[in-house]
């Protein structure tokens, strides 16, 4: 089995090129037939491997297979060449499961659109170029997938393309992308120069005796890097793209913007994680991005009213959560988070998109409400995203966000600062989430009535993706339960063997201290219960039984509230500071230096000649006395040179 | 101060007030008056220094045929020193250019007083050898060693014939002054080969 | 027979030219099929010379010598390394796609206009194939003529202007080299008692410090008018706009490139030590020219002028390669030489595309376009990736190591020039999408015609060159890096016995380049070759 | 007796009148005669130094010149003639045709 594993990219790539060559030719059936047969096959694959995998030891499970040599120039070497360890294992079953179930639910949801066949087409370059990205066995074709879902993100965040702002938030979305792969380029250069390689395996193995631990080299190589899975995966100060991708359609948000796009940033951390355990700054670093950015999103989460752009910010706020969990240095307890991440926020998505198109494409929530009569599945999934979300226990989302917050305080790498950060985090998401879910499923519907005449439950194409993503929702979290629960944690022992885990020191210190922090955890994990519970509370307060208090408690933080509306003004803040310095700063070279200073320089040097030209072309009188008196004056010169000259 | 110094003053001074008076003339028949005068008196400057001959020729060809030829000319175009001729230069200009002829002028003479003179005939002239200057000398010479060049300018004054004659040749067949020009034309080749 | 080959190749669009003479001016179809069937043979000969090229083996191939004018040293000496390999299939390749494209946009003067072309494609080829620097130049400057018709002559309405700019510079430029040239050749008499312009024979030559800054200054000057390096780039975006689209890509895709060759030809192995000390300040002038190119970009109303300036960008990087003297740096800049040619090539002819459907190329004109014509908004979309290099795409390939060149050349080297990277995608995409998308403003849009088969025949090819290069590049360098290894030997060996000797020279007036700095390139190349 | 530089003294204040005219005039007609002028005074010089060596080449010298000067004069009236006849002037100012 593990010679094929290069079909699992290789499915999407065909189904790509089936629908992209043959574009506006093939029935919508066929289309989608391609699309979502090749990721479902691609998915079948996964798992086999999967299997294949599993069936080996546990410290021999890597499937590799080399294609050809990419580029090569002198000691630089890069295979195109596809890895299958633990950790890729995991991302290739979300990536082609989730994917899959994404493509069907689009049939659905595209049905009515004109360029059915180009979406589905950049639906499976982006599955393509997403498992490039985690099969990739080297940094470098990591890099191609990296930009590769940028570019498929960047098509379909302006798939509406006429539309002006989906087009600007696809072309945002890039440059900010981009950005961040620049500091991704030079991580890489930077690893290249010192360990001579970027294969994955050569780094790990050679980055510990070429590298100084704590190292300045390392601590910026890392830093680069994580500046490009800022970009990526939408975290402080590169976040501002995300929310603006909401311009896509639905699914697309379910699936690169929720599920596995920006989801690249954790992989990426977490693959390389031999490199940031011997950099335990720029851990700090990424640990302290992570929850500024799960707390402030969050907070920018309560005020908007836009379905897709809660669930934008919440998406950013819990990647900030699986950052945080990289930065304390529990990658596996990260990649836990982005698995149910995946299912619950994908599941939430294409539950949005469900409302969405119950509602004829509007998005305002303050134009909903009482929609629960009318879409009971999706009401009940997104019901189950929520809980799921807001850390309810037996749900996957409260094992994976309780391990982190657990994990941000008891980690060596960790800190109390980090824990409450996290902690409040938790809080408000539960506040949010269920604000959304108040404010669109329950109360009066105050949507008009042209809208409620068209409300409808959506097709069986879209809801069973809805119920299977339930489903897993809720199981999804069983497979990594808390030791505390006395049951094993089988995703972390799964990605034990690619995982550096804690320094040998900090792992004994935990072991002996594992005693008092059990009822530590405890104690944390009742907390933040009760923390869930009372914004529950709270929301269920204001937006369902006491909506007066609501609206009253909204005009005494208007201030606030408005901040928040505006997303703190940092699209603003980045206008004023960056974009228009740079164009008025782009312009000045253009029209000041180029034409005034360079070619006036060059044009001023060629007009100096015509000028002294033109003076002397008047000696060219054409009149034969003035001829005359310079030759003779010419003849008295030579006859004076040579009088002169004799003497 | 002897006769020969005498006639030799009295004929240079003839000879620079001719050219002058023929530079300052406006109209243009009293300049060729002068020339004539100028150059009759540079003739008795040439009889001076034994060269009979060409002293002749310089009176008959030059001032009798080629200053005619002149004369016809100008009468032919009717000019009487009323024409257009423009601005009048400026004073500068003016200045300018009679510096430049006495700068040359006074070069001339400075290279004649630096120059070795004296060595040959002492600077002065004696008595020429007899015969010298005459027109048998002269024939002789251009027979013998100069028959080239005196064969090739009987052809140099053919072509300026033929080239007179085209120049100054109507392009219009039917225009009227055409046969006046030719004739001018043939007047000019006839003195000319005379 | 193999000494043949590049004679063939070099002069089978002259003879193409002269026959076309023969043809009267006003039998179009003639004059088009003829070029076409000469652009076309001329192609297949360096597809052939491409087979028969052996990647392995290092130093010139399909070498012909014979004596031109002897007593004065002169040779017919041609030669190609992987180098010039590409330079030529790129080259040739170009030209039949470009007589592809004039077929319906040139109207008057289609005699003259298929000429100029064929005359262009051999001094284009004649100057990659040129060993003798006497041969070299003749072709450098017999290409100027050509060129100079096409943008005075079939050009837009200041072309008269764009066009003397454009060889007023170049001729400028090539006047220090000739002085150079000649320097070189009485030196190496001196040298070897012989009088040669061989390039091969030459570059054994030892020449002092000093003499060689000046040296390599003139021909630096030369080069960086044509390539164009940041401040002498301003005939460029004047040349391109006023050109007509062949011209342009012809301009963009090839004759830029001779800049950089000619440094890679003769500057660098003629003046080794030139070079390492030459190497900080060109490698920032690149540098300046990556960033500034990609800002003025931005600002661009003009689709031409906009992708005009992107070439200055595309270029810098290309000389930043170069310059880094090393070798994945110098192998990415030649790669990215071929890359340039085939991304810009094909913006400029999907810019010509347009402009012969809608007389304009102003940015704010369009809008819309991806919803009257899918397929060249497709074509489009990806040249644009190929030019902002995205992964996959031939830009990616050369960009990336040039950039992995350029920062261990010096780190801030590469971190400047990543950021190149960025402002890219801002300009190319900024472009993309109030060109393509949006919806249609104007009326004018509304009816437009989809590509014809004949533009996508031209843009196919470039198209699938994009990929294969981005995805499977190792044909083309595994042909470049012997050469590569090459020039770089010659600065490298060349600088352990000249600069030794040269710490004796103490002042070096020219640019206060000490010998330190020399030698401190000279450890980080020492450094990259381990 | 007269010394030799006399004759030559007087051939270069000829000269020099000559070339004066030659630049102030404005009339061709003049022009030309100063022209002749010239030429005259150079022939000046030929017969003294023929004269002072004794040697009668000079003398044939100033017949060839004397010749050419008729030539001279023939086809420059001619072109004068066909000047006027074209322009109706002979100002020589107004013929500057060739410049720039």
């Amino acid at each position: 089995m593990a010679e094929y594993l290069f079909l699992v990219p290789l499915l999407p790539l065909i189904g790509f090129l089936i629908n992209g060559l043959l574009i506006g030719r093939l029935p919508r059936s066929v289309v989608s037939a391609v699309a979502c047969g090749s990721v479902g096959l691609s998915l079948i694959v996964a798992i086999m491997l999967f299997f294949d995998l599993k069936a080996l030891p546990a410290d021999a499970r890597l499937i590799e297979q080399t294609l050809f040599t990419w580029i090569s120039a002198d000691i630089l070497h890069v295979n195109l060449a596809f890895m299958l360890d633990p950790l890729s294992a995991i991302m290739i079953l979300v990536v082609t499961g989730v994917g899959f179930l994404i493509h069907v639910y689009s049939v659905g949801y595209m049905a009515h659109d004109k360029c059915f066949g180009r979406y589905f087409a950049y639906l499976n370059l982006f599955t393509f170029s997403m498992l490039v990205l985690v099969l990739a066995d080297n940094f470098l074709l990591m890099f191609v997938g990296w930009e590769g879902v940028g570019l498929c993100s960047y098509l379909l965040i302006g798939f509406w393309y006429e539309k002006q702002s989906a087009s600007d938030a696809g072309k945002k979305a890039f440059i900010v992308n981009r950005i961040g792969d620049f500091g991704f380029l030079i991580g890489m250069f930077i690893i290249f120069w010192h360990v001579g390689s970027l294969d994955f395996a050569t780094v790990s193995q050679n980055a510990p005796m070429v590298f100084a631990a704590g190292g300045t080299v390392i601590t910026v190589a890392c830093l680069c890097l994580f500046v490009g899975a800022t970009g990526k995966s939408a975290q402080i100060p590169l976040y501002v793209w995300l929310p603006d991708a909401m311009e896509g359609p639905t699914p697309v948000s379910a699936l690169i913007h929720a599920a596995t796009m920006v989801t690249a940033g954790v992989y990426m951390i977490a693959r390389t994680n031999v490199l940031y355990m011997m950099a335990p700054d720029a851990l700090m670093v990424v640990a302290i991005v992570g929850a500024a950015t799960a707390l402030f999103a969050a907070t920018i989460g309560l005020a908007q009213n836009d379905i897709k752009r809660v669930l934008a910010y919440s998406t950013v706020s819990q990647l900030g959560y699986m950052f945080l969990a990289c930065g304390v240095a529990a990658f596996s307890a990260g990649i836990f988070h982005l698995m149910t991440h995946a299912f619950f926020k994908a599941l939430l998505f294409l539950g949005a998109g469900s409302v969405i198109h119950a509602m004829s494409d509007k998005q305002d929530m303050r134009e909903m409400g009482g929609l629960k009569k009318h879409l009971p599945i999706t009401f009940m999934t997104m019901l189950i995203a929520t809980l799921a979300i807001s850390g309810i226990p037996g749900f996957s989302g409260f094992f994976s966000k309780d391990e982190i917050l657990w994990k941000s305080f008891s980690s060596s790498h960790g800190h109390v600062a980090l824990w409450v950060l996290g902690f409040i985090t938790a809080g408000l998401t539960a506040f949010y989430m269920f604000r959304l879910i108040y404010l669109t499923f329950y109360g009066e519907e105050r949507m008009d009535a042209e809208t409620k005449k068209h409300i409808h439950e959506s097709p069986r194409t879209m809801t069973v993706p809805l119920m299977i993503l339930a489903v897993l929702s809720v199981i999804g979290g069983l497979v990594g339960m808390p030791h505390i629960f006395g049951a094993t944690n089988y995703f972390e022992e799964w990605l034990h063997p690619v995982m550096a885990g804690p320094p040998q020191e900090a792992a004994t210190h935990a072991l002996a201290s594992a005693g008092a922090n059990t009822s530590m955890e405890w104690i944390l994990m009742f907390a933040s219960v009760a923390l869930v519970l009372m914004a529950i509370y709270l929301a269920w307060y204001l937006y369902r039984k006491n909506t007066a208090a609501a609206g009253s408690l909204a005009d005494k933080l208007s201030g606030a509230r408005t901040t928040l509306a505006n997303k703190y003004y940092v699209d603003e803040f980045y206008g004023a500071v960056v974009i228009r310095p740079l164009i008025v700063f782009s312009l000045f070279l253009w029209k000041i230096v180029d034409v005034i200073i360079i070619d006036g320089f060059l044009n001023g040097l060629a007009s100096l000649w015509h000028d002294i030209s033109n003076a002397l072309r008047h000696a060219q009188s054409g009149r034969v006395r003035s001829y005359a008196t310079m030759f003779v004056f010419g003849v008295i010169l030579v006859v004076a040179y040579f009088v002169l000259g004799s003497n | 101060m002897n006769l020969d110094t005498v006639i030799f003053i009295v004929s240079a001074v003839v000879a620079v007030f001719g050219a002058t008076m023929m530079i300052a003339q406006r109209n243009p028949v009293a300049s060729v008056l002068y020339l004539i005068l100028s150059l009759v008196a540079q003739a008795v400057c040439y009889v001076q220094l034994s060269a009979l001959f060409l002293g002749a020729i310089l009176v008959v060809v030059y001032a009798g045929a080629i200053m005619v030829l002149f004369l016809f000319v100008i009468m032919l175009l009717n000019l009487r020193g009323s024409e257009d001729l423009g601005q009048p230069p400026k004073a500068l200009s003016r200045f300018t250019k009679y510096t430049i002829g006495i700068l040359m002028t006074l070069e001339l003479v400075f290279i004649i007083k630096g120059a070795p003179l004296k060595a040959m005939a002492t600077g002065l002239i004696g008595k020429a050898p007899d015969g010298f200057g005459s027109v048998e000398q002269v024939a002789r010479l251009m027979f013998t060693d100069y028959l080239y060049p005196f064969e090739l300018t009987g052809v140099l004054l053919l072509i300026a014939v033929v080239g007179a004659v085209v120049v100054a040749k109507s392009r219009k067949p039917g225009d009227p002054e055409e046969t006046q020009t030719e004739e001018t034309a043939g007047t000019n080749t006839n003195e000319a080969g005379s | 027979m193999e000494d043949l080959f590049l004679t063939i190749v070099t002069f089978f669009p002259l003879l193409g030219a002269v026959v076309l003479l023969f043809v009267p001016a006003n039998q179009h179809s003639t004059i088009k099929g003829t070029s076409l069937i000469v652009a076309f043979v001329t192609m297949l000969f360096s597809f052939w010379i491409y087979n028969r090229f052996d990647p392995v083996a290092s130093g010139m191939q399909f070498e012909v010598n014979l004596p031109w004018v002897q007593s004065l040293g002169i040779d017919y000496h041609l030669g190609i390394d992987g180098i010039s390999l590409l330079l030529i299939v790129l080259t040739t390749v170009l030209t039949v796609l470009c007589v592809i494209a004039a077929w319906h946009s040139v109207t008057e003067g289609v005699k003259g206009f298929f000429i100029s072309m064929l005359l262009l494609t051999t001094g284009m080829i004649g100057v990659f194939v040129s060993l003798d620097l006497f041969l070299f130049y003749v072709f450098w400057e017999v290409m100027l003529v050509p060129m100079y018709f096409l943008i005075g002559v079939w050009g837009g309405p200041r072309r008269v202007y764009a066009a003397i700019k454009f060889v007023l510079f170049t001729m400028f430029g090539s006047l220090l080299m000739l002085v150079a040239l000649l320097y070189v050749y009485f030196e190496y008499q001196a040298f070897a008692g012989e009088y040669t312009f061989d390039l091969l024979k030459i570059m054994n030559m030892p020449l002092a410090y000093h003499p060689q800054l000046w040296l390599f200054g003139a021909f630096a000057l030369a080069f960086a008018i044509k390539v164009p390096l940041f401040p002498f780039h301003t005939w460029l975006p004047d040349a391109h706009v006023q050109a007509p689209t062949v011209g342009s890509v012809i301009l963009a895709g090839v004759l830029l490139k001779m800049g950089t060759y000619g440094f890679l030809r003769i500057c660098m192995p003629l003046f080794p030590d030139a070079t390492i000390a030459y190497m900080p300040y060109i490698c920032i002038l690149a540098i300046i020219a990556i960033i500034y190119g990609a800002l003025v970009s931005m600002v661009q109303r003009d689709v031409k002028s906009l992708v005009a300036f992107s070439s200055v960008s595309h270029m810098g990087f290309v000389m930043l390669g170069m310059f880094s003297l090393n070798l994945q740096g110098v192998e990415g800049a030649v790669l990215q030489m071929i890359n340039h040619g085939i991304s810009t090539g094909a913006l400029f002819l999907i810019v010509g595309m347009i402009y012969e459907r809608r007389h304009t190329r102003m940015i704010e004109d369009f809008g819309g376009l991806a919803k009257v014509m899918p397929v060249f908004a497709t074509f489009f979309m990806i040249v644009t990736l190929s030019s902002i290099g995205l992964p996959f795409t031939n830009g990616f390939v050369g960009e990336f190591l040039i950039l992995l060149g350029a920062f261990k050349a010096n780190t801030w080297y590469g971190v400047l020039a990543s950021s190149g990277v960025i402002l890219a995608a801002c300009y190319m995409l900024w472009m993309y999408q109030r060109v393509v998308y949006g919806k249609v403003t104007n009326p004018k849009n509304q009816n437009l015609k989809d590509l014809s088969a004949r533009e996508r025949l031209v843009l196919i090819p470039l198209v699938v060159l994009i990929f294969w290069i981005g995805i499977y590049p190792s044909p083309f360098l595994n042909r470049i890096e012997p050469a590569a290894k090459q020039v770089l030997s010659h600065v490298g060996k060349a600088s352990t016995v000249q600069l030794n000797e040269s710490y004796e020279i103490v002042d070096v007036p020219v640019l206060g380049a000490s010998s330190d700095d020399a030698e401190a390139a000279l450890a980080e190349l020492e450094g990259a070759g381990r | 007796m007269v010394p030799i530089s006399a004759y030559l003294i007087l051939a270069a204040v000829l000269f020099g009148i000559g070339t004066v005219g030659v630049l102030i005039s404005r009339n061709v007609i003049v022009m030309f005669m100063s022209i002749e002028l010239m030429l005259n005074a150079a022939n000046m010089v030929l017969i003294a130094f023929s004269r002072a060596l004794s040697i009668a080449d000079g003398h044939v010298i100033v017949f060839l010149v004397l010749t050419v000067a008729a030539a001279e004069a023939a086809v420059g009236l001619g072109l004068i003639i066909m000047i006027y006849r074209n322009r109706a002037t002979i100002n020589i100012d107004r013929f500057s045709l060739l410049k720039w």
